[in-house]
């Protein structure tokens, strides 16, 4: 189902035989994927599967053995996790990395961090420069919590919120670095349906109106069918299927890895 | 009816807690025995007040602040029982008028009054004591010519104190022909081997031990590891007290310590206090305590102290003083062989007289010897090092004047008196 | 509320209170029942309160300064709401926390054993449930000499659920066995009730958002809102319901809807009138 | 031997005797650190009350037998007291509000131990000697006290049994699970307050049997509880949570301090042996920043 | 009833981010400047302002320093008191040395060579956390006032190592009196703590409190792990520096390597306060402060009260024991400290008298 306003273009980040092990534990073995702009993309697989350590490889986290990745036209084997970001890399957990001491307000703020360059003194002094900047800011900051609608808590410390609430606050503080790719790692693990729609809601949304290239990892089908361009599926680290969530919704190899009979 | 007062910057915790009871709980039971018996001090009666300091520095500039101006004329003297607290305080008291009286620590150049009023170094400083030392080992070798080649180890509690006698040493060290190596211990000073094995290595003839506290016992259990005889160890008069060596058992046995004033209750003074105080069931310490030497250096703070009242009461009557006046009498203390009989302290404290010039008053040092049981006295009283030790506390005294632009008295004019 | 219960009553809760902080009410008069041998799903969007009832009737909220400060709880006629968390593991209720909870530095298998702490029934049995768990879950017996804290996500859900059955209880409160499991071992870790609801005895008490299934293996089950129980019944009438069904099963009136198609607006819900 | 090899060896055999020393300070640490993931900062406190007690009881003229017994029944009334008292109020909070609430123990322990007994100092007689060993003065010119041999076998003794409580019980277990989520721990049914006071309980013997040690060496004073301060680097470098560590780690902080204060010091002034172990531990720490054998910190996203 | 919000609405983000966003909250902090600048000079005794308030807010200060650096950036420390000695030291010298700088450059060198030292000691802290950091600190601690000890130089070669710091001369004019000392240390503490206020809510504040809570996450947000953590210490450092030259120069007016103040004990204390106070809480190194300082001094005054009918020995240990049992206790009643019983009280009030 084509969306409006939204084509798919060239392929903003490829990664190329990727291999990666803790140890004797293969998490991934010469994986190759790639990932076009303004895209949806699923990664799909059983537990243990990779796609968590896919994610990290992207954005800089793990350091795969082998395999480069090209970001843009750049071509690497490995970057720092905060390099990623400069690149506009963002990205969710799957064990909520929220800073549990700082209210919403705050944790949305530090998405924005890259984009803050006036210098501590000034910071210091809430002088001119610092002072604007982090009302301009601040001024953003409230786009996306209106767009995501957690207005009403706001001021609240992150570690008093309800499980949903503080995965949206934790896409808030992806999407406050207005990335280009944005990596989701089961953003809607512990929702009911309602709330997962709203969750797709917005990531539709980011998608659309943002142009935002997004990478998600999910076990909802429902979801992931309804809502991807395409997807990957990792099984004990191998890719044993790539393709529109139609093809790889038949592909046997899937279905007896991951699907099951029940879908 | 009027009273004195007397703060008591007293330490009950912490690592030297032994020697702040002990020697305070003499102080005060002094003062309670003057009350009891004579009423007070010429119809003033005394009163003092406690102020826990911990040994510190930083509290006792609390304690000095908030009992300063304690009692109706402001508080009498100070006695930190600390030299690091005596240099903290130093500048306030002198700014306040308010003498500080260091009996046996302190630092060592105070002893020039002419720069340094409100300080009382009595008895004797560490420099003097020092050379007192260097003089009692040259003694035991038959003569300060015999010093020459000879190698002493100088192991000291790494601190203010425990640094303050170094530069008397090293002078000493060049004037009679020894060899002298120093081995800091950091404070508290419970881990000693590596100090010891060097100690060994060097194989002194002698070592003098400047310690306190739980350092003692540590240094003469070490010493006794490595063989070393304790026969051979001088200790400061803060590492000669019961509490320093009955820890160390046996490993003691030998060990030697300047003093200045002896052990034990034989003296009528402090008969008069057993009878006065503890007989009448008060009292600070344990009564087993009485007679120990950091209880008896406590009633030689009693004395001294309360004496310097008396010969300012003399001058400036029979009321409570102020700080000023005291120091007045801090200065004219003339303690003569028959005072110290009338006061009950006959042979427990020597004679001395202090001066604008000469805050010491005294300056004999006496050493003694624990048997395994008790201290024994071994020497007669030995007199300092003076043309040493002046020379050196004028010179500092004068370094100090100038950093401060202290003008000093003119003590010539003033008593006669001169360093 | 279930009307013949009277007779198998085993763990009920009633009208209890929890306040957070001494300042955060957050359930507001609680109150439900689990039958012997009954499976109950607690049912209700984020921030309801289902973790915090949970964590109520294990007494677990007393470390994070909640307290329950009205009502009571009672497991087989007997008051337990003074009870430590081992003493009621002893008598048999277990939680499953929500968000995994392993013990990072334990080692797999090390972390199951934890489970069997209170038991004294001898190495050879727990070497038993050891192996059972082992059967339940064949990937943790790959990974059984990791440390937990390196495991995937699914492999730390499925070790705090083994860890659990370690335990041999008689009652597993369940906080969100769902989450981050891929579809299968969803389908299996229910089955796993199932099987234990069947032949062992062990009741449930499942806080779980994955409504569909919930409803599917529950026999009974709570809506909880804001703290508050608005709505009770057999899992086949609730699953009836309308609103239920658009709230928390996405039914439409035509089926499911695709999730591309919600939009902001929506209905409201009847039951906060 | 030739003298300044003699000298080496006597200066490293030391070293390592002080080392088993430090270790069995350490000790104390790691089994509450094991066991709640925080550095309980009344160990050294814990060792002065206990030996503090233990002559305090000798004074009233129990026998050693009995006075060591007693002291050990107030080490676990202590140990029950600060579970019930001050542990239990506090489960599941952060580490460094459990290891303040530990210092205020140690103030407590400190007061408490000083009000009953007094603060006078005391020597403690074990009857074990410190001369040197004869033998070996006389064989290879080394100066090794007997007291030094005697405490390193007691120590090694501890650390046996320590090992063998926590490897082969499943106290072991529950113990480590706890120090890594407490409330976790309790969800399993894991009894924190059973698990908190044998801890505390094993740790107040262990203070009792350092405090005795140390005691003897120091005359029991109020200084005892700076022992805490040798414990520290030992504990970095052999890494908070592993009993063997804490042995190991002693005898390398034990001979390279000494070394070092004998071989670097006299260049530098002397006195480098209060830093030269938290450096050493520090630098090592960038190698391996959870000491030799402790536990690594798991970073996961 | 009186606390509350109600009316008072907020038009632009820049208010809603002031420090004291709440009209009552400002209020008293003005009402508290008040009295500090101005009734306390003129009605408290000498004795309250020079040795009870003075170390109080120069200890505030130091505990702002630990405050930054473990509350906000979660870099556990027990080393704050040799950064204090450097800071001292650094400023006793310069004004030894180059005695044409004015006082107030002293003080700033102070802070800035504690900074490169914090920054120096820092550096480990990128691979060590958590307790081994901290003991790792200890280095710092006593590497530091070991060498200020050994070298004489850098307390001018005086033998005993104790100095007296020279007179305060700023902007022509000598702070002799006590009163005059204290309302300096007020305006530069008052200054300090407003600045890292500021700091603490802003960018770099934001950042430091992401390393603490979760580092790994931080990164891949954007923030550099070096840059932040090392400014962390260096910030935070020079506070500590900053409130080591208050002390030697303001407070005890004498400089000792071996001070208490600068020693391990002192270190401990001032992590005592932080939290006592309240980890991360600006308000909190105050109220830490005050605890740490005051209750000692108020147990002592007390106990003397008793001196005549209890034995000494008695008051003066169970002086210890009550301080002790006081942290327990306020650590049970709040675990996150005096500032967060602060805020939980407010919390209520506003509530007040309609609970929940
Ligand atoms: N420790 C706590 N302190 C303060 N408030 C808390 C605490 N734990 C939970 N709450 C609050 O209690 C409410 C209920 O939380 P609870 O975790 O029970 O919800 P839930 O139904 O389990 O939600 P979810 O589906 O997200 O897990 C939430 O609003 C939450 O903010
Ligand atoms: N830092 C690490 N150290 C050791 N092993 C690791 C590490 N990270 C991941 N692994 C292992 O790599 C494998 C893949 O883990 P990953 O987290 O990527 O899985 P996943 O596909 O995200 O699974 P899930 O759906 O359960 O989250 C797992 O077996 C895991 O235990
Ligand atoms: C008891 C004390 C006065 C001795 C001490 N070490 C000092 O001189 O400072
Ligand atoms: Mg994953
Ligand atoms: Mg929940």
């Amino acid at each position: 189902m084509a969306v409006t306003g939204r084509r798919i273009g060239e392929t903003l980040l490829s990664v190329d035989n990727i291999s990666l092990s803790f140890g004797g534990v293969k998490a991934l073995t010469n994986i190759s994927f790639s990932v076009k702009e303004h895209e949806i993309l699923a990664i799909i697989g059983p537990n243990g599967a990779g796609k968590s350590s896919m994610l990290n490889v992207i954005n800089g986290v793990y350091h795969p053995q082998e395999g480069k990745i090209t970001y843009k036209g750049q071509t690497r084997a490995k970057m720092k996790a905060h390099e990623a970001a400069q690149q506009g890399i963002a990205r969710t957990f799957q064990n909520i990395a929220l800073f549990k001491g700082m209210s919403v307000l705050d944790n949305i703020m530090t998405g924005r961090c890259l984009k803050m360059k006036s210098n501590f003194l000034l910071q210091a002094f809430y002088l001119g420069a610092a002072r604007r900047e982090e009302i301009e800011h601040r001024r953003k900051v409230e786009e996306i919590i209106d767009f995501l609608r957690i207005e009403s808590i706001r001021k609240t410390p992150v570690g008093r919120l309800p499980y949903g609430l503080q995965k949206r606050v934790e896409l808030a503080r992806a999407l406050a670095a207005e990335p280009e790719l944005l990596l989701l790692d089961e953003p809607m693990a512990g929702m009911n349906v309602e709330e997962k729609e709203d969750m797709c809601r917005f990531i539709l949304d980011v998608n659309d109106e943002f142009g935002t290239t997004i990478v998600l990892i999910e076990h909802d089908m429902g979801v992931v069918m309804d809502i991807s361009d395409r997807v990957v599926v990792l099984d004990y680290g191998r890719k044993i299927g790539d393709g529109t969530p139609d093809e790889v919704r038949n592909n046997p190899e899937v279905i007896e890895a991951y699907l099951g009979n029940s879908h | 009816a009027e009273e004195q007062f007397m703060p008591i910057p007293i330490y009950r915790t912490g690592p030297y807690a032994a020697a702040g009871i002990a020697v305070f709980g003499g102080f005060m039971d002094y003062m309670e025995m003057l009350n009891d018996r004579d009423g007070g001090v010429n119809g003033v009666k005394l009163v003092w007040e406690e102020c826990e300091t911990a040994y510190k520095a930083d509290r006792a500039i609390e304690c000095y602040e908030r009992l300063k101006k304690q009692g109706a004329t402001g508080a009498t003297a100070f006695n930190f029982l600390g030299t690091p607290q005596i240099y903290a305080v130093m500048d306030r008291a002198a700014t306040d008028k308010v003498p500080l009286v260091s009996i046996g620590y302190g630092r060592s150049d105070t002893l020039d009054g002419s720069v340094f009023d409100y300080v009382f170094p009595l008895t004797t400083t560490y420099w003097n004591q020092s050379t007192a030392k260097i003089k009692f080992i040259g003694q035991q070798e038959g003569g300060m010519d015999k010093l020459k080649g000879k190698k002493i180890a100088h192991v000291y509690h790494d601190s203010g104190y425990g640094k303050e006698t170094i530069p008397v040493l090293e002078l000493q060290a060049k004037k009679y022909g020894f060899t002298l190596e120093h081995f800091p211990v950091a404070h508290p000073g419970l881990e000693q081997k590596a100090t010891w094995l060097q100690v060994r290595r060097m194989a002194p003839d002698w070592v003098v031990l400047r310690g306190f506290g739980v350092m003692n016992p540590t240094a003469l259990k070490e010493a006794k590891q490595i063989g070393f005889p304790r026969e051979k160890i001088v200790g400061v008069w803060w590492s000669g007290s019961e509490e320093d060596v009955m820890p160390a058992g046996d490993a003691a046995k030998g060990f030697i310590a300047a003093g200045f004033h002896p052990a034990g209750t034989d003296y009528p003074v402090i008969k008069e206090v057993m009878k006065h105080v503890y007989d009448k069931g008060k009292g600070t310490v344990d009564k087993n305590r009485i007679g120990s030497i950091y209880y008896n250096r406590g009633i030689i703070h009693g004395i001294l102290n309360i004496e310097a009242i008396r010969v300012a009461q003399a001058k400036f009557g029979n009321k409570p003083l102020t700080g000023e006046q005291v120091r007045w009498g801090l200065e004219h203390l003339d303690l003569t062989e028959a005072r110290v009989k009338e006061l009950g302290a006959e042979g427990f404290l020597s004679p001395m007289k202090t001066s604008c010039a000469n805050h010491e008053g005294s300056g004999k040092v006496r050493f003694m010897q624990w048997d395994g049981t008790k201290w024994v006295n071994i020497s007669d009283w030995i007199e300092p090092d003076y043309e040493l030790t002046m020379q050196l506390t004028k010179e500092s005294a004068a370094k100090y004047a100038a950093e401060k632009g202290v003008k000093p008295r003119d003590c010539k004019a003033e008593d006669g008196s001169s360093l | 509320m279930m009307n013949d219960t009277n007779t198998s009553l085993f763990l009920s809760v009633n009208n209890v209170e929890v306040i957070y902080d001494h300042v955060i009410l957050v359930l507001k008069g609680v109150s439900l029942e689990v039958p012997e041998g009954g499976i109950v799903a607690l049912l209700g969007a984020n921030g309801a309160g289902k973790t915090t009832t949970l964590k109520a009737i294990s007494n677990l909220l007393g470390v994070e300064r909640g307290e329950v400060t009205k009502g009571s709880i009672s497991f087989r006629h007997e008051q337990v709401d003074q009870l430590n968390p081992a003493e009621l593991v002893k008598r048999g209720i277990i939680q499953v926390m929500e968000g995994r909870r392993c013990f990072g530095h334990l080692t797999v298998e090390e972390n199951l054993l934890t489970g069997s702490y209170i038991r004294h029934d001898g190495r050879a049995a727990i070497r038993e449930s050891l192996e059972k768990v082992y059967h339940y879950f064949p990937r943790l017996k790959v990974r059984r000499l990791s440390q937990a804290g390196y495991t995937s996500g699914g492999e730390q859900q499925m070790v705090a659920i083994g860890r659990a059955l370690m335990a041999n209880p008689k009652m597993i409160l369940l906080d969100e066995p769902s989450m981050g499991l891929a579809p299968q071992l969803v389908e299996e870790i229910f089955l796993i009730v199932k099987e234990l609801n069947q032949q062992e005895k062990v009741s449930f008490l499942l806080a779980e958002q994955n409504t569909i299934i919930a409803l599917r293996y529950a026999d009974y089950g709570y809506i909880l809102e804001n703290g508050r129980v608005v709505m009770d019944g057999d899992a086949k009438t609730l699953s009836e319901n309308e609103d239920v069904k658009e709230f928390y099963l996405g039914l439409s009136k035509h089926g499911r809807k695709s999730f591309r198609d919600v939009k902001h607006y929506r209905r409201r819900k009847r039951w906060l009138a | 031997m030739a003298g300044e090899i003699a000298f080496f060896f006597e200066v490293l055999i030391s070293g390592l005797l002080s080392g088993v020393m430090y270790a069995l300070v350490a000790l104390g640490f790691v089994l509450i650190y094991k066991a709640s993931g925080v550095l309980n900062f009344a160990q050294g406190a814990m060792v002065f009350f206990a030996a503090l007690t233990y002559v305090g009881l000798l004074e009233k003229g129990l026998s050693i037998w009995t006075a060591i017994a007693l002291t050990l029944v107030i080490m676990l009334v202590v140990a029950i007291l600060t579970e019930r008292l001050v542990l239990r109020p506090l489960v599941n909070q952060p580490p460094i509000t459990l290891f303040m609430a530990t210092i205020g123990l140690a103030f407590f322990l400190d007061g408490f131990a000083q009000l009953v007994w007094g603060s006078e100092v005391r020597g403690l007689d074990l009857g074990i000697s410190e001369s040197p060993v004869e033998f070996l003065i006389n064989h290879t010119g080394m100066y090794i006290s007997i007291f030094d041999l005697v405490a390193a076998l007691i120590a090694g003794t501890l650390v046996v049994l320590l090992v063998l409580f926590f490897n082969k019980t499943r106290v072991g277990r529950a113990l480590r699970a706890v120090a890594d989520d407490h409330q976790a721990a309790l969800s399993v049914g894991i009894p924190l307050q059973h698990i908190w006071v044998i801890v505390w309980s094993v740790a107040g013997i262990v203070a009792l049997v350092t405090g005795l040690l140390w005691g003897s060496r120091l005359g029991v004073q109020y200084s005892l509880t700076q022992v805490a301060l040798k414990a520290l680097p030992v504990l970095i470098l052999g890494g908070f949570t592993s009993i063997p560590g804490a042995i190991i780690g002693g005898l390398i902080i034990g001979s390279t301090e000494k070394l070092a204060e004998v071989y670097v010091g006299s260049y530098v002034g002397g006195g480098i042996q209060e830093w030269f172990p938290y450096m050493l531990a520090m630098l090592f720490l960038l190698f391996r920043p959870e000491g030799l054998f402790g536990e690594r910190h798991i970073d996961r996203v | 009833m009186f606390y509350r919000e109600t009316g008072q609405f907020k038009s632009h983000y820049a208010e809603d981010s002031a420090i004291f966003p709440i009209q009552q909250d400002r209020i008293a902090l003005y009402l508290l400047l008040a009295v500090a600048f101005i009734g306390v000079p003129l009605f408290a005794t000498d004795y309250w302002m020079g040795s009870i308030l003075t170390p109080f807010l120069i200890l505030s200060l130091a505990a702002i320093w630990l405050n930054i650096l473990t509350g906000y950036a979660g870099q556990l420390s027990l080393g704050s008191a040799a950064f204090m000695a450097v800071g001292a030291f650094t400023a006793y010298n310069f004004a030894l040395r180059m005695p044409y700088l004015p006082l107030i450059v002293d003080f700033i060198l102070a802070g800035l060579v504690a900074a490169l030292v914090g920054v120096l000691f820092g550096l480990p802290s990128l691979r060590i956390k958590g307790f081994y950091l901290a003991v790792a600190t200890l280095a710092a601690q006593f590497f530091i006032i070991w060498l200020l000890n050994r070298v004489s130089w850098f307390s001018n070669n005086d033998a005993s190592g104790v100095i007296n710091a020279p007179e305060i001369i700023m902007f022509g004019h000598t702070f002799g009196s006590v009163t005059e000392r204290y309302l300096l240390t007020l305006l530069i503490v008052a200054l300090l703590a407003l600045l890292a206020k500021n700091m603490v809510r802003c960018h770099i504040g934001r950042a430091w409190m992401a390393i603490r809570d979760m580092d790994v996450a931080a990164e891949v947000i954007g923030i550099k792990m070096l840059k932040t953590k090392l400014l962390a210490f260096a910030v935070s450092s020079f506070y500590c520096g900053v409130a080591g030259a208050l002390w030697a120069f303001l407070y005890l007016r004498t400089l000792d390597a071996q001070a208490d103040a600068f020693s391990l004990a002192g270190s401990f204390q001032i992590l005592f306060m932080i939290i006592i106070g309240g980890v991360g809480s600006i308000l909190g190194s105050f109220l830490g402060a005050a605890f740490i300082v005051l209750l000692p001094i108020f147990l002592n005054i007390i106990a003397s009260l008793f001196g005549s009918t209890l034995n000494a020995d008695v008051v003066a240990h169970l002086e210890v024991m009550i301080f002790g049992i006081l942290i327990i206790f306020f650590l049970i009643v709040e675990p996150h400290g005096l500032a967060r019983l602060w805020v939980i009280t407010k919390e209520k009030l506003r509530l007040w008298p309609f609970p929940h």
